[in-house]
């Protein structure tokens, strides 16, 4: 779960890390408020869960408090990756001398814990990471010590800053461990990590992702789960199911990830486009198949939906219990294209049949079936 | 032979009196294997489709020191302690099926067998079968057939859809092996297909990978530097998964620009291993590599 | 450096740790104080950093007033493994149902803390090891987790004791970790661990070890590292020596804790006794031998020193200077036997040669010679 | 051949600036060890000895990609940092010469070597020494001659007093390796001692123990396990030793009634060790056994 720039920011400067000073505000009444008491030059950031905002033109600057006033009343109607902005920090604007990448991550493959930093602050760390591979580094964190004192010597010298910083960058690499350790985070990054012209570092920006599956042990985080999700994600969570929204209009339904993520590509690769990720998971309930279908049926973007179910744990016949019921329920006449195949399949290919719908045994059938369908003219069908 | 499961195996199910832990038991005695005792804190004295169950794996242990694996259901927030037991206990294979285990948690584990030598299968995974033999594992059976191909996946029905296609092939499996779809897990894809490099019964090895980390990449390296022979086949989900976002998978996401379905293939044909975009393709070119 | 019992105990106590209500008296009045106060029968406990206190009759039962007047009279006079006992810890008499062996320690060989746990508690952990091995068990604890929660369980059913006693098992493994980690300690012990008549474990007694290259992190500690050591131990300790005393009469002197040993155990073999083990370590300085040769000449019992020094770092040199600044500081007659070898070794044994010591280079005549010598009698030679 | 230091070595100086470290590079250099460069923090751009001093492992490391093994001289709380910063670095052998390091620092460091198969020698250790070919380490090198006497020690001195004798009866030594007289230490007996059995150079092998934990009973349990064959001589110290005293060393002591003269004797002569109760019978019997 990503928590908000100025969510993260709160937990960092509890945790020693100085940020610039700022206000949240919902309204341009409470950017008149934050930058009468902030004084001079400010920046209005918008608090989105998305990355780019910077790109999209949702960080700006402002001189004066009309200045201020009128490019927030723009923000406050702007929608970043989708993402409607509701919520403004308004911050001090930091004289800035260098700016630099820092963060805690996991590293997989040495299963730990690493400090990456970068001297090219303030760029996209995709960029950063495939671009300017020479300009990173990565120290292992010790899972019992912590980031030991030399992290912060390394550091110091690959930014190439001067040797009095040591002790400023080594109490911003623990806060960041600390802040991973105590609230399960899996990414705490400060992008950009600025010296400022007065010679402080300041984390400019902050962002944290926290384990999902953490949460159940950080009690005051697991009610934010729900409030950056769309309705669509927010029901398929409720229900248990794992889904993600693409662009394309043959929706998709399979039990397990690698199997949803395989019939999407099939899709694509047969000419189709795939209008999310729907993982109805291991041993689903034909309720839960049921919602998962519904979603999709209910979706105005999706024209066919392609049901891929290689049963297991999973029983064919609960699927199709469930299917039936989401199309009577929505009563939907959008195409259904049907794979099932493994525990019970016989059943379950027999009560669909019973309401006319025909499941296939063969994956190729299926998706080369879901995507001619996807592809006829709407009007002409 | 066969890799991690084989006739030597005895199985200790850890959390075999909840849901899942009772009915895959039943379902791994069916296939064979070798299930001599569970273990749920505190239900010790029950017994489950006639194993014994007892309060901790000290005294299932005592009672059966046969005992040289374990399957963990136990719920997310208690896999830490049940795995570490396992290994206090010198458990050497623990196959974690528990999805939703804390990062830091699995970090904790998955770096502890490793400095004790032992093996964790997982978290996240559908386990380890090695048809005809036996099953740590929760994959239905009838997918599966003893045969001559290694199969080292990161996913579940995916594999049981490849591996079916097999089956049908008339190929079938040496061991089929779950590494799991977290982040970070007990064994790799490197380890596990050195695994098939020295099983003599595997003829071929099938990659199934998917989008997210670098494990596949690593698995490339190891291939190209170890320069091993054994003909070796691939398939890689998530082609079409945007950055950023999980796809079911704690795992299976892009992040930082690293990860991509791209990265992946282009590493594993690098290294001259061949990479399907469908899963059927996989038994027809595996037919062609064994039987000439 | 070893604890007191009543300090362990308020320590562990702090973190949790039951145990018997008791007070520290250091003198009759202070007996009666604490017992006025505690009411009942007591317990009174000699304070003495020795092990084997119960069998040496430090530790006695009073029912009455007048009772434990009269027994803690006789024990502010004994002396207990040659220390005299100048504190009792008065404690309230507990009703013991069971008694448990419960101790946190390095198993080296795993490279790890471990509980080490044995139902036969209140005899001492040498015998439980060498004849009760099947009665004791040893888990190791995870640096990172610390003691997890199968640990009680483990120790619960190992003791045979009530599964609603898990809880309080794992307080205390889990205090005792804390202990552990916070104050640096090598043991944590609690022996006898009492389950009491009224169902609650209760450490009776209780030992902690800190781990005395640890000592500089613990300012409060650091100052009793003095307080239980001889005038000589004293010494030998300020002046960078290391120094244990024995019972026999041949004064030993080398540079190295292993080849210190194996001159003792060369003097045994060849049938003397050594008075102690004294290294002076890596580079000693002419007034480090000095000092450490001084100790052997004042200590009566001392009626030959055998010097045996290899030099390497430690040069032959300054070990010889320093050897006759001793001799000419205490006036001793004493005869001192020395081997010297190694670095700058012609310049020792000329140094020494000058005030008619002579120095042997082979290791076997100088320990044949200093044995001879001791076993003189000292109204004849 | 030799073992853990060889033609191969290129030695990193921590703590370079230090007496003890600018002492002891200069004898290195003077017996022929490749000391490529050291670090002290803050005193980057000196000159040691002609060693050029950097601040960090990393920008040493990064200058001198040649350097695989580091000899630590820095004090003992600052160790465990330079330890870390010495492994995240890469670098393969670090040998600890420091004593008093606090027992729990010495944990982590010994069990995050293990873990990333890191070699850590000591700490507390004289170091290594292959006469003839290098040295990382303090010990006086005029004790040392080349030859066919591999020898593990848990001491300094006594290793110097009986590798002289060996000197003086013409059979010299492969190499010398002091595992460190703490109670937990990187490399123990077995692990060098399979490097002697694997070392054809080696003829003969040495142990030097003392009283104080199971290490010597480990190796006698593990010659007795592999049936090894090397002629194996030993000497322990610390006969006269009372119970429950430090003698010297802190892993000297004998505790729990663990770790006797008495049962490190036993142990060893029961795995077909000869145990000697004098260290010049040591050389003695060398010659009977090597020369027949």
């Amino acid at each position: 779960m990503k928590l908000y720039e100025y969510e993260a920011k709160e937990i960092v400067s509890r945790y020693g890390v100085k940020v610039p000073r700022g206000f949240l505000a919902t309204s341009i009444n409470g950017v008149r408020e934050a930058v009468e008491k902030l004084g001079g030059e400010v920046v209005l950031k918008s608090q989105v869960l998305a990355g780019r905002r910077g790109i999209s033109g949702g960080i700006r600057f402002a001189k004066t408090l009309k200045e201020a006033e009128e490019t927030s009343s723009e923000l406050l109607k702007m929608r970043i990756s989708g993402k409607e902005v509701k919520q403004l920090l308004v911050e001090e604007r930091v004289c800035v001398d260098k700016e630099l990448y820092l963060a805690l991550t996991i590293d997989r493959s040495k299963r730990a814990f690493a400090i990456l930093a970068s001297t090219l602050g303030g760029v996209e760390v995709e960029e950063l990471v495939r671009r300017h591979p020479d300009a990173l580094i990565k120290i292992t964190v010790d899972p019992i010590v912590g980031p030991a004192p030399f992290t912060s010597r390394w550091l110091t010298e690959f930014y190439n800053l001067s040797k009095d910083l040591e002790h400023q960058v080594m109490k911003i690499v623990d806060s960041m461990w600390r802040v991973a350790v105590e609230y399960d985070a899996e990414l705490v990054e400060f992008n950009p990590l600025a010296l400022s012209c007065s010679g402080e570092l300041i984390a400019l920006d902050a962002k944290i992702i926290i384990d999902d599956n953490s949460l159940y042990r950080h009690g005051r985080l697991i009610d934010k789960v729900y409030r950056d999700l769309s309705d669509a994600e927010a029901i398929a969570k409720r229900h248990g199911l794992s889904y993600v929204e693409l662009s394309g209009n043959i929706g998709i339904i399979c039990n397990g990830a690698g199997l949803t993520m395989a019939t999407m590509d099939l899709v694509k690769t047969y000419g189709g486009e795939p209008a999310n990720f729907l993982d109805i998971g291991g041993g689903a309930s034909s309720e839960q198949v049921k919602e998962g279908l519904k979603l999709l049926l209910t979706n105005p973007r999706v024209k066919v939906v392609l049901v891929n179910v290689f049963g297991g744990i999973t029983k064919c016949d609960e699927v199709a219990e469930g299917l039936i019921s989401a199309v009577s329920e929505v009563g939907s006449v959008k195409p259904i294209v049907v794979r099932l195949i493994g525990t019970n399949d016989s059943i379950g290919r027999r009560i669909l049949m019973e309401k006319g719908v025909k499941a296939f045994s063969s994956l190729r059938e299926a998706v080369a079936v879901a995507v001619e369908l996807a592809r006829r003219d709407p009007w002409r069908s | 032979m066969a890799i991690l499961v084989d006739e030597g195996t005895r199985v200790l199910v850890q959390g075999i009196t909840g849901r899942q832990g009772a009915f895959h038991t039943k379902l791994m005695i069916d296939y064979g294997t070798k299930v001599v005792a569970g273990v749920t804190p505190g239900k010790g004295g029950l017994s489950i489709h006639g194993v014994p169950v007892y309060n901790s794996v000290l005294s299932a242990i005592h009672k059966h020191p046969e005992i040289n694996t374990s399957i963990v259901f136990v719920p997310a927030q208690y896999s830490l302690d049940a795995v570490l037991e396992a290994l206090e206990a010198g458990i050497e294979v623990v196959v974690v099926i528990t999805e939703g285990i804390p990062l830091r948690d699995e970090l904790i584990i998955v770096n502890k067998a490793r400095s004790m030598d032992r093996i964790i299968v997982g978290p996240n995974t559908p386990g380890v079968i090695s048809p005809g033999i036996g099953k740590v594992g929760i994959m239905p059976s009838q997918a599966f057939s003893r045969g001559v191909v290694g199969i080292v996946s990161r996913s579940g029905t995916l594999t049981y859809e490849i591996s079916m296609e097999i089956s049908e092939a008339g190929l079938g499996q040496s061991s089929v092996v779950g590494i799991g779809g977290d982040p970070v897990t007990g064994l790799d894809f490197v380890e596990v297909y050195e695994m098939f490099i020295n099983d003599p019964a595997t003829k071929a090895v099938v990659i199934i990978g998917e989008i997210g980390g670098d494990a596949e990449e690593r698995l490339a390296d190891y291939i190209k530097r170890s320069g091993v022979e054994k003909p070796t086949l691939a398939y890689i989900a998530g082609m079409t998964a945007p950055p950023g976002k999980r796809m079911g998978h704690a795992g299976a996401i892009i992040s930082m620009g690293l990860g991509t379905w791209e990265s992946k293939r282009e590493a594993l044909e690098d290294a001259g291993v061949m990479v399907f975009k469908a899963p059927w393709e996989i038994s027809r070119a595996l037919l062609n590599v064994i039987q000439g």
